[in-house]
């Protein structure tokens, strides 16, 4: 039952695995060994198909048009048509055109994705606050209706944030990539977290997100903790509420 | 090394962040990784600092932890914001707890503090004297506490027929999954550490 | 009258007041009875101010309103106990749909799905669940396809001023060039081709 399923996962489709085989062979977008990248190209999707994986079928039908073009591409040229016709040929479009035109088209929301990421990794060193709450500030006109310029759907909406902002809160990782949360760093992080609550914390609150992967993290984490004497794990009886204590040696 | 004013910099920042849960000496100390008592002189200068002409916010120590706060004498300012059309007439807090009474009425004080994670003493308050929610009975079980619900002046102010005329939430606000993952892992993480009280 | 350190202070009051809602630069011209102008550039000089050594808070611009925030250098003093507003990163399928939303907007699923080559189903609901993507309306037609933009909080998420901060897409210019290189050969090859006509 393994699944490698984050090999399939590191390509967002096959425009993609085709844009990283043209990086890794340094081709020329614009002049596309066809048979070459088709080559590629199956064996990657056969690698996949090998490792029992769920070949979506985006990567079929783009195997099928690298295919096709290739198949135009070494088509012979019909020599025995009279030159309009052959004029025509020429003016024919390259069988890769389209296919140079949509890598182009995706590459670009790609670098913008990239650039998307940026931005949101800078956003996420800094923090700001909720507003203030003036309700104790009385304005001297009190208007009539108290929820004036509030509408029904700012209510739904006020629902809904903070059922989002909840949710954001308890999940840190939506899609868990788990050399995102090393085990060290979990360890380092229940280390701080400890001093700054005076060398103690109760087991539960060790646990500040709901995902499973962040719960698992954590609670080898521990483990390890006190396998290496950092912390020590006290429970008065059974039931209660374990309490960690960080060992004495390290908070100096 | 950190120099002096980049201590402070950082207490400036610490105290924005924290906002009205305030920042006791020791916290800032453990942060800075100085003495209690060094943070507590660096906090008591930029206090002084703070009282420049040209700052519109203040440190004040309440219950032995400092918070920022705007100047009393700029009260005239924050009326004028409060009038001013673009201001909403609720805050985010009152709203909030609004919504949540709207959609879970009857619900305990307790509760609706579980969902937004923060006291809701004072937003209740304001609501009930603008008539928005009101008390409609009292909850079974010890202590018995009050449940809230909205008011016909509620429906009013927003044009419902009745409770039930509020929007529909999509389904994704319905469902529990992720607090069900959560119980699911301790129930696990129970029963390995207990095994033999569950009879498995 | 008030003088101009004075009401700097009291802007720094409403920006603190404000928090993440942000104060428009008109709104701040209100509450001081002074013009848009006057208040923008008020603002625009604080900014600097706050680059000093000693502040570890700082103004920024973001969806078209003004907010405090704490500077990206003391990051490391404050995640050790407060949780960052970004923690959970949007995966690589979400922010590629985003990118294409943003830049393309208004657009259907089926013209993403077109330029991603991927079905996009999911990244879409997530984006509209984290009210980063909405509905702005339907396509001409039959089907009447959702047409989906980007939201304020988009710019809030990635902290961006206005759609129009999004930098230039990065082939725009080189795909223009061609354009014009084109549109240059068939001119050229129409005055060839019917010198007549043009007045030359």
């Amino acid at each position: 039952m393994t699944q490698y399923n984050v090999r399939l996962d590191a390509f967002e489709g096959p425009l993609d695995l085709l844009l990283h085989l043209i990086n890794r062979y340094e081709i020329d977008i614009y002049d596309i060994p066809v048979a070459k990248i088709t080559e590629q190209y199956l064996e990657y999707i056969h690698t996949m198909q090998e490792l029992q994986l769920d070949v979506a079928s985006e990567y079929l039908v783009m195997a099928a048009t690298l295919i096709a073009i290739k198949s135009k591409t070494l088509l012979p040229k019909h020599e025995d048509e009279d030159y309009v016709h052959q004029l025509e040929m020429d003016m024919e479009e390259d069988p890769r055109e389209e296919l140079v035109r949509r890598l182009i088209e995706y590459r670009k929301y790609k670098e913008a994705a990239s650039y998307l990421r940026e931005h949101e990794s800078k956003r996420s060193l800094t923090f700001s606050k909720p507003p203030s709450d003036l309700e104790h500030i009385e304005s001297k006109q009190e208007p009539v209706n108290p929820v004036s310029n509030i509408t029904i759907y700012d209510i739904v909406g006020a629902f809904q944030s903070l059922f989002d902002k909840k949710r954001t809160k308890k999940t840190p990782q939506t899609k868990i990539d788990r050399q995102d949360i090393p085990i060290d760093k979990r360890m380092r992080e229940i280390v701080s977290e400890l001093r700054f609550r005076k060398g103690r914390q109760t087991f539960q609150n060790l646990f500040p997100y709901s995902s499973k992967d962040h719960m698992v993290v954590t609670f080898l984490a521990i483990l390890e903790l006190m396998k290496t004497r950092q912390i020590r794990c006290k429970q008065s009886e059974n039931f209660n509420e374990i309490v960690i204590d960080l060992m004495e040696e390290d908070i100096s | 090394m950190t120099t002096r004013i980049e201590q402070k910099a950082v207490i400036e920042g610490l105290l924005f962040v924290v906002g009205d849960e305030g920042l006791e000496g020791k916290q800032a100390a453990d942060i800075l990784q100085i003495e209690t008592l060094e943070a507590e002189e660096l906090i008591q200068e930029m206090m002084t600092d703070y009282q420049a002409e040209e700052r519109g916010i203040e440190i004040v120590e309440i219950a032995g932890a400092y918070q920022l706060t705007t100047k009393a004498k700029h009260i005239s300012y924050y009326e004028r914001f409060v009038e001013s059309p673009t201001t909403s007439s609720l805050s985010q807090a009152a709203l909030e707890t609004l919504a949540i009474v709207a959609y879970k009425q009857p619900i305990t004080r307790a509760e609706i503090e579980d969902i937004r994670g923060v006291k809701t003493e004072k937003p209740l308050q304001t609501l009930s004297a603008k008539h928005l929610v009101k008390e409609v009975g009292r909850a079974e079980g010890t202590g018995r506490a009050i449940l809230y619900g909205t008011t016909k002046e509620f429906l009013e102010y927003f044009g419902l027929k009745s409770k039930e005329d509020l929007p529909k939430l999509p389904e994704q606000y319905e469902d529990d999954s992720i607090e069900d993952e959560a119980d699911l892992f301790f129930e696990n993480f129970e029963s390995v550490m207990e095994p033999n009280d569950k009879g498995e």
